[in-house]
Parts: structure tokens; sequence; C-alpha cells
């Protein structure tokens, strides 16, 4: 990964060239740009979250030469493309290969171009930037059809179905239900795409113990503290009442809950966390 | 579809009692549940109609319902526009109709809150890495497999979901300790052995063609 | 509203077009998905209505509602009531949940799915020279948009993308057919022409024919 490329080298004279550009930065616009750069470094990465891949990034600054600047360099468009790689690896490094194979195509199209070509040489076929430019503009229409499609009325954001119904329905329907090796198939299905639950932690974790946070959560749900000790039913023995210890663990440490004691004397209580138990870190996994 | 490009983020006061019960009607029927006056009010934000005023497009609303299939009442949590009883039937024949199978998005979301419950919308949404759509959780919700249990004290409150006894009911489950642990949900050998543990007469014979 | 008493299992049948009219209205409110005259039908059993009748039926409901809330209009699935857009803006103050915003990315993968389907992966991402997310495909499915309709028989087999009645649904659509069609290159001259700079001394006369 380095940034050094031929391109690169040959751009001294890039600022002469400063189309009067425009960038939002922190939504102020921006007509002066630093000399030595088109996009201050720092706006950059909001900047680039805005195009979605290389074709998007050479369409932007092909359209912004149509504009402005017909009469530019010709290496221009290959060195900002360059440049803005050369910043996009100090910044967001996972972006950047595919942005890489586009400036080495562009790199090998410029090599091509310099090249002298056999006089009888299919025209169509030799030239190198076809390919390119085919790309660049099938891209452009669907760009233009995502808008488009955005700008539809979309059910949940512009429409919504008028929905009533009848108080009660005499014969039950009968819903779906699905069995067991459904439902943990598709748990199995999910374990397989996140790694999230990989954790052994999670994996010993008594399921019980998952179900009781949610009973001591609901119990508490009045907002009103509860004494430690009703929590734990007794008649459920041992195991059951180590199950309840971990689950009101669990819940503290998930700040959910939030154990008091008056004084040493007086009983333990537990009662929601209020919005007031900052959290600094989630417990999360 | 027309006037589209008047309406902004504030929408117009309506000026008078038909247009006022229109865009309440637009709300009754867009809300899934009751909607109470005070919540009416708030959606008008700072250019509130008189609560009189209100009461009036509620009058008004009822009396223009008179020839349709709907019915204003006023239930616990406020008012409701309903189908009336009278159309119930029909739409107990249309429900009956097909019981449609869930989705696999929709299992996956009832299998993380059963083995990470009590767990938030983003949690879930973390987990599966999609977005979570509000017709699973209300699907959910209304089958009574899960419910609300309290909430995550960080910024926006979000709900905490759990399971529920129904649920349990629902799949023959005493506990959920009936229930794999995950390692053994993630190794698919070790996922069937379980099952055919949970339930040996009736897996036996689906036991080959689980994929779908 | 007198004659609930002598419903029973068995509805009856409407007898006049106002009366079928609201046990349409009554059923389309009932649904959370779009009717089709089909499933329309179905419900009425052995005692169905023409399909003349029906249709009729609709068309009452869509008058009978002139002045309320909301209109009736076709979608892919069938026929939806729905807020009329005027009121939406109030509608969306109902809820505190912003609706969810779709990235760019989705979009176009969307819009490039729609117009070129049925689609591979692949070619998606050729077409945006960037690889396409996982998490895209899988909203994309799980909001039941697109889904595979079958298989490239090439290596690999891989599956093919193609859009849903439940997209057009969504997106308010009768059929594909309703959006435009696909923007035509733009101002080809201009872009070929900045690409002529890229190597000025090169042929300028390639410009005439890129077709798609």
């Amino acid at each position: 990964m380095t940034s050094e490329s031929p391109a690169n080298a040959e751009q001294p004279d890039e600022a002469a060239n400063q189309p009067d550009w425009l960038a939002k930065v922190a939504g102020e616009t921006l007509t002066e740009l630093p000399k030595d750069l088109y996009i201050p470094p720092d706006a950059l990465e909001v900047f680039l979250e805005t195009f979605e891949g290389p074709l998007d990034l050479l369409l932007y600054l092909i359209r912004r030469q149509n504009l402005d600047i017909l009469d530019i360099p010709v290496a221009q468009i290959t060195g900002q493309y360059m440049q803005y790689i050369g910043l996009m690896q100090t910044l967001r490094l996972e972006l950047a290969a595919e942005y890489l194979v586009m400036a080495a195509m562009l790199a090998e199209i410029k090599s091509r171009m310099l090249l002298p070509r056999p006089v009888d040489a299919d025209e169509e076929e030799d030239d190198p930037r076809a390919g390119l430019v085919r790309r660049l503009q099938e891209y452009e229409r669907f760009k233009e059809a995502a808008e488009t499609i955005e700008s539809r009325p979309r059910v949940g954001r512009d429409v919504f179905p008028a929905s009533a119904r009848p108080d009660r329905v005499e014969s039950a329907a009968a819903l779906p239900q699905p069995d067991l090796r459904d439902l943990l198939l598709a748990l199995n299905e999910v374990l397989a795409r996140a790694e999230l639950f990989a954790s052994h932690e999670i994996a010993r974790e008594p399921l019980s113990v998952r179900e009781r946070m949610s009973r001591v959560l609901e119990r508490l749900s009045g907002r009103k503290p509860v004494s430690f000790i009703a929590l734990i039913d007794t008649a459920e023995g041992r195991l059951g009442v180590v199950v309840c210890f971990l689950a009101v663990l669990e819940l503290v440490k998930g700040a959910l809950i939030a154990i008091e004691q008056a004084d040493s004397e007086s009983p333990l209580t537990v009662r929601l966390a209020g919005p007031t138990d900052t959290v600094m870190e989630q417990g999360d996994d | 579809m027309t006037d589209v490009a008047e309406q902004n983020d504030q929408p117009l006061v309506p000026t008078n009692e038909a247009e006022l019960g229109r865009v309440v009607e637009a709300l009754l029927l867009a809300s899934d549940q009751p909607l109470s006056l005070d919540r009416l009010l708030a959606v008008f934000g700072d250019d509130a109609p008189q609560r009189s005023a209100l009461r009036e497009a509620l009058v008004w609303l009822d009396k223009h319902h008179d020839e349709s299939a709907m019915e204003l009442v006023e239930v616990g949590n406020g008012w409701r526009l309903q189908v009336r009883q009278h159309y119930a039937p029909w739409v107990s024949r249309l429900w009956q109709e097909k019981p449609q199978k869930y989705s696999r998005a929709l299992l996956e979301t009832l299998a993380i809150i059963v083995y990470r419950q009590p767990i938030t919308r983003g949690e879930i949404e973390e987990i599966r890495g999609v977005s979570l759509s509000q017709t699973i959780v209300r699907t959910l919700l209304e089958r009574g497999w899960v419910r609300e249990v309290g909430h995550r004290e960080v910024p926006g409150r979000p709900a905490l979901l759990g399971t529920t006894k129904q649920f349990l009911d629902d799949f023959s489950l005493k506990s959920l300790e009936q229930l794999p642990p995950l390692p053994e949900v993630k190794d698919l050998d070790a996922l069937h052995q379980a099952l055919e543990q949970l339930a040996p007469e009736a897996e036996a014979e689906s036991a080959g063609d689980e994929e779908e």
C-alpha cells in the first residue's frame, strides 16, 4: 500500500488550475481551499462518505472539470484522483481497495494513451478509454434512477395504509405456528453470520438466567423498589435461588437495575436504574 | 396525491371542523392503537386546536362515517376507528384464509430474543446486521410471545424485549432451560441431536429435510 | 347496524352495491396487505359475487370516500386503502421514530435490480464499481423488495435477484411500467469530451456509439 505513485509526482502545478470549487464542511460552504488540497483533510472523511465508490468519485471529478475547466491539462483527472486515494489511505484504509483498482486502471489508460498506436488499428477496440466511458455512463444512469426511486411515495414514510379492525372476531383465525426446529435453525443461521455470539461467557450462561432477567425487570416495572428477598422464591430450591441471584447480578452489570441498601442493617432493595444512573460504558459483549 | 408540494415540516392548521375531522381520521387510521385527546393534540405542536374543537371534530367524524364500514369508538386509551361488528364475519374469513408462514427474519429475531433477553431492538439489529422492521416486532408482540420488560437507561430509553409464558406454551416448553445451549446450536449436528431429544417422536420422521 | 343478530358463520351475501362496498372496505381495512380481486372474492366462498359487481363496489367505495381522509389505490398486490398524501405530514408526527432512511448505496443497488433484473450480485458490483455489502442485500431481501428468482448457470450458480410485488406495494406502483424508463446516457458528448482531455492527441470520433 504505497501512496507514492507516478501520477502523484507530476502535479506540482495543480493548485494553479484550482476550479472555483465548493465544498461543505460542517454546513459551511467553502469557496477557498488550501492551496495544496482540494478538500481539507478533516473534511475529506465526511466528504468521501458521500461517494458510493470509485466510479462515483470519478464521475464527480469529471463533471466538475466539465463545468468549470474544460481546458484542464491531461493528467489532471488522474492526478486529482490519485490525490484522493492518497488521503483515503491515511484516513479510511478499508475504503481504498476498489479505489486503488480504479487508480491502476486510470494509470494504465494514461500510459497506453502515451504510446504510439499503429495507424491501421481498429479505433473502437483499441481505445483504452472506451470501457471506462461506458461504465461511467451506465453507472450514472442508475445513480439517477436511484433518485427517482427514492422520491417515490414510500409506505411508512409518505404513505400510510389505513387500518382498522373489528372489536372482536368470532372464530379465531389459525395463526402460523413454527416449531422449535424452525426457530433453532433460524438461530443457527444468525449464528453463522454473527460472530458476536462467539463469546464464551455467553455460551456458558444458562438460559434460565436470561429468562429470569426479563422476569425481574417486569417485576420492577412499577418503578417501585422491591426487596431483594422478595425476588427469590425459595420454592424453586437451590438452583432457582442461584439463577435469580445471577440474573440480578447480570442486570446490575448491564446497568438495568440498581441495588440499594440504606445501611448495613436494612434489607437490600432492588429498583430499576433511573436515568440518573449515568452509565459510561454499556456492559456490552 | 396533489398538493404534496405545499406540505412541509409544519403542516397547516386545519381551519374548519371537517378538515380537522379528516386530520383526526387520518391519525386514527394510521395508528394501530387508540389515540387519546392529548396524543392527538400533541401532533399539532404549537398550533394545537382547542380541546373543544377537537371534540367537535370527533363528533363530525363519527357522523361522517355513518355510511361506512367503520365506526368511531371511545375505549380506555382513547379513540379508535374500528370495523363495525356487522362486518366481522367477513373479516374473520379473510384472516382464516391462509395461516401464512413466518418469515426467516421473524424467526431469527425471535430466536435472538430467546437467547439474549432482555434485549433492545438496536442490539438485535446489531446481531443480525439488518434493521429490524416494525412489523416483525409487532407480530411478535401481538402473538404474545414477546413483550416489553423494561427500558435500557441510555439515551432514548429503548425498550427491552423478553419472552413470555405464552411463548413457552406455544412451543411446548416447560422452561427455556429445555432449549439447547448456544454452543450446540452453533454445531449443526449437535443441534439436531438436541432437537431429537426434545421431541423424539415428532422429529424422528422429519429428520432428513430440515433445510429449505 | 341492527341486523347483527342474523349474522352467523356464513355471512350473508351483500345484496347491493353499497353494502358490498362496505364489506370490501372492512376487508381492506382489516388486512395489512393490499388485497387482489381474487383474494376478495375468495372471502365470499361459494356465494361469491360477480367480478364485475366487485369492481363496481370498489368504484362505489372510492367515490364514497371522496370526503374522507383516505383514498383507494391500486398497487402491485391489489387494492389498498391509505391515508391521503395531504394528511401525511400530521401522521408522520404521530411517531417519534423517524422513518427509516436508506443509504444511497442501497438505493442504487435497488435501482439496478429494478432496471436490470434478473441480475446477479457480481453484475451489480460491476455496474457500481464497488463490492456489494451483505447488509444491503439482506435488507432488500428482508424488506421483501427483492428476492432470488433463480440462478445463473455459470460456475458457482450465482443467485439472480429480481423485484417483488411487495416492492410495488411499498413504492405505490401498480407495475414496474409506471416507473420512468432508465434515464438516457447523460450529455454523452460532454462526458466524452472530458475524457478526451485525458489524452488530447488521441482520436475524437468514437463519441457517437455508446449504447447502454
